[in-house]
């Protein structure tokens, strides 16, 4: 297996996560405040994707649900797709932030892993969760609708209780994945001048 | 799985999706620059044409441009009080009808196409990507939706029938777990049927 | 024993109806319930806990309405499923076991103590820090009966729970169930776990097609089958 | 027919010794393969199209060493297992049995052509276009068949193929795996299933216990049991 392909098991975990973002779209969207940005619980399966598939996969898993969503497959919360979501909407930057989102939470919890110690894990997830998705989110939700930055940063913090509580499902939840399914992301070196991860503990019968 | 599709045969639903992919970017373009309220009529009544001349059902349009609406319920005054009514009214005018045109693509274009058209535009870094993989993994997806379903529904139940509720983590570790020893099982199947070949 | 029964029951799931006026009063300690793929058992057994609420009749256990008492029934009616798979809740063993009395207000002593209890009655003693998915199958169906039995139900539903085991286990299984006080409800496609039944129940395109005797009832099943 | 060889094949999965120097060397048209719960039978049959890898020794098939040439292995070893759910890969019925064609380089006719054919010798003619995850038990594990047999494999090996099933159900998976030309290899606790078979193989705490005709097979199996 060339690093370049991805194993069955590989795809097969990636659809699932997939899947799995899709299927938490399903309790429906919730839209309050000045700008309709719902509150969705997707943002649970993206930091959940980061955190227990790592960068990688993760990555995939969120772009493969970003990219059917976009074809016009109903699967962004509230039974929505399409590309207006991901070109005029004023939600636009926070999909895209996702993407950016589950690259750094994987990164930061390979790093973290095997002991995945509490506070530092929900620093890594709220950093990648929360930080890098508003980052994106919020200037773009301003130009879509021609409203001043300011506006659009006090309208987000309607997100922020519900995203932080996500943050920590997400590092408790976590946790638990990886003593009952041990060796899906290879921990990182916490230094990086050996440069050569611990070989990947891999248990399952796939050869 | 069939989408938002609304199924016809006008040439708008013929067209190849990716020249209605380029107007479509065009059009939001042109339409996020208008500035004359004339100009914007104008745009909104192509746009209007195109889904007469397409007969979309105007159920299936209302439902694609509704969430957008009510947004902007509030979004308008807002705009209207911080930067002047005209300006507000511009930018509503311009959303819903960028909103429209890019719904009327989404309407008029099978989820098939859409992907066939995306793997055609990541064709130059075939390098990096491999376009099978992809269209497995769309596939896959599709198939591991009712999968990820059934499993929390039986997780659900499980607990009901142990006649306890618990919190969300007693529902959200064994979903996790069990859709991971899931696609293993997956991952072998396909392997098994020569996915590696 | 418990009495449970059916009033008039039918159901459809959506368009495709699945039960049609189901009548029963089930009194006895040991009852089978054998039909076809698809006939109807399972939407039938998940009724006695609620899982399942019918489109129209009523089921009761000791005469509380499963449909208004949901609650209290769950505590009288342990349920086990098919696939254990779908039943482990919990990481590990114990941590299974255990989850279902950590709701039942009983002390963490009490916990411990009913928990190891279960574990070495079920032969998972050795297994208790183990990821539950990694058990064989054969464990997992046990884990499953301990999880329910530790919680000491007054009737125990299980739906075709010895598919996966070889025929030892499915003996022993079959054993536990004949040894237990408790009133014992089993869904099963295989005949030889309702040796010693008291009686078994015949469904067909969601109907009752034969009731009695064990003897006779299969019989009657087999003749269907032909 | 094929010639598969186990030649001193052993297997561990960490610290746990499955399989102890097996030999065999499998040529009959139809082969039956028991034993208890956690024998190593899954282990076994998963080695012959290179599922798993063993430890040490090697399998091969028709010669070809399954570890040095998994692929062209594979082409002829069809596999089937015990869970349908989780070997239907593709959204419908049609593309779910089109897949395992699809990787051949077959022209889009020929496709289309053996993908109908399968649809109508397993009776799912009518479900083509329907989403496979609402198929009936039944149904799945007949498409579970279809999806592996269309690419006409050499060999069949199926993990446990009807423990879902009711009686008819299994006896016709039964008549199907009994009537096919191709070569049979069935792990299963049914021993109903392994009737009309040329040999049964008696697998426990994972080395070959017995290995003959089916009747003294499965009698020193059941000794083993009692
Ligand atoms: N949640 C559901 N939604 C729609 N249809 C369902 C659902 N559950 C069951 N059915 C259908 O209801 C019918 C009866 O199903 P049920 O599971 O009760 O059968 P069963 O007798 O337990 O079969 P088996 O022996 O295969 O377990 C079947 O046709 C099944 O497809
Ligand atoms: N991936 C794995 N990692 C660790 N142990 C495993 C793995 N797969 C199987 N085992 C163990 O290897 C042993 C043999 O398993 P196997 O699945 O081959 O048994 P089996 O004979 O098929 O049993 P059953 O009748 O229950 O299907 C069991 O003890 C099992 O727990
Ligand atoms: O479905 C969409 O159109 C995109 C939703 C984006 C929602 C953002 S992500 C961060 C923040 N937290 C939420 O719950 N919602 C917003
Ligand atoms: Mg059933
Ligand atoms: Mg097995």
């Amino acid at each position: 297996m060339t690093n370049r392909t991805l194993a069955a098991r590989d795809l097969a975990h990636i659809a699932i996560f997939a899947a799995l973002i899709a299927a938490l779209g399903l309790p429906g969207a919730l839209s309050i405040g000045a700008v309709a940005v719902p509150i969705t619980f997707q943002t649970l399966g993206v930091m959940l994707a980061g955190a227990i598939l790592g960068a990688r996969k993760g990555f995939f898993a969120v772009a493969l649900f970003l990219a059917l969503a976009a074809a016009g497959l109903p699967l962004l919360s509230g039974g929505r797709g399409g590309l207006l979501w991901f070109t005029i909407s004023p939600s636009t930057g926070y999909l895209y932030g996702w993407l950016l989102a589950v690259v750094v939470i994987g990164y930061l919890t390979a790093r973290l892993l095997p002991k995945y110690p509490f506070w530092p894990a929900v620093g890594a997830t709220a950093l990648g969760g929360v930080v890098a998705v508003y980052l994106l989110g919020i200037p773009v939700t301003a130009i879509n609708l021609g409203l001043p930055l300011w506006v659009a940063i006090f309208d987000s913090a309607k997100f922020l209780p519900g995203d932080l509580l996500k943050v920590v499902v997400t590092v408790l939840v976590a946790r638990q994945v990886h003593r009952a399914y041990p060796g899906l992301i290879a921990p990182l070196a916490r230094r990086s001048s050996s440069g050569t991860a611990p070989a990947q503990v891999d248990s399952a019968p796939t050869a | 799985m069939i989408g938002l599709y609304s199924p016809g045969r006008s040439v708008v639903h013929r067209a190849p999706t990716l020249l209605k992919l380029v107007l479509l970017s065009v059009g939001v373009v042109v339409i996020g620059v208008l500035q004359q309220p004339w100009q914007l009529a104008v745009a909104a009544l192509v746009v209007l044409t195109l889904f007469v001349i397409a007969r979309i059902p105007p159920r299936a349009a209302v439902a694609q441009i509704a969430p957008i609406l009510w947004m902007l319920v509030i979004v308008v005054p807002i705009q209207g009080l911080l930067a002047g009514w005209l300006v507000a009214g511009l930018m509503a005018g311009r959303l819903i009808t960028a909103v429209a045109l890019a719904a009327l693509f989404t309407l008029t274009t099978t989820v098939t196409s859409v992907l066939e058209a995306f793997q055609r535009m990541l064709r130059p870094f075939g390098r990096w990507i491999d376009a099978d993989r992809i269209g497995l993994l769309v596939a896959l997806t599709i198939r591991c939706i009712p999968l990820v379903t059934e499993i929390v529904t039986e997780v659900l139940e499980a607990r009901r029938a142990r006649g306890t509720r618990g919190s969300v983590m007693a529902l959200a570790v064994p979903v996790v777990v069990r859709s991971l020893y899931a696609a293993d099982a997956l991952g072998e199947a396909l392997v098994a049927r020569g996915l590696d070949d | 024993m418990s009495t449970i029964t059916f009033d008039a029951v039918s159901h459809a799931f959506g368009e495709r109806q699945v039960l049609r006026g189901i009548d029963l009063r089930l009194t006895e300690h040991r009852i089978g319930i054998v039909g076809a793929n698809g006939s109807g058992k399972s939407t039938l057994v998940r009724m006695i806990n609620g899982l399942v609420a019918p489109s129209s009749g009523t089921v009761s256990v000791d005469g509380l309405d499963v449909a208004k008492k949901a609650r209290e029934v769950r505590r009288l009616v342990g349920f086990i499923f098919t696939n254990p798979d779908n039943q482990i809740v919990m990481p590990t063993v114990q941590e299974d076991i255990a989850f279902t009395l950590r709701r039942r207000g009983l002390s963490a002593e009490e916990i411990t103590q009913r928990t190891t209890a279960a574990l070495h009655r079920f032969g998972l003693a050795g297994h208790a820090d183990h990821p539950a998915h990694l058990l064989s199958g054969g464990q997992k169906q046990l884990l499953a009966l301990a999880a329910v039995l530790v919680a000491d139900p007054k009737v125990l539903v299980a739906d075709e729970p010895t598919t996966l085991l070889d025929a030892r286990n499915a003996r022993h299984i079959g054993d536990l169930l004949r040894s237990m006080s408790q009133q014992v409800i089993v869904v099963t496609h295989q005949f030889a776990l309702l040796e010693g039944f008291d009686r078994v129940i015949v469904i067909e395109h969601g109907a009752v097609v034969a009731d009695g005797v064990p003897e006779d009832s299969l019989d009657a099943y087999r003749a269907l089958l032909a």
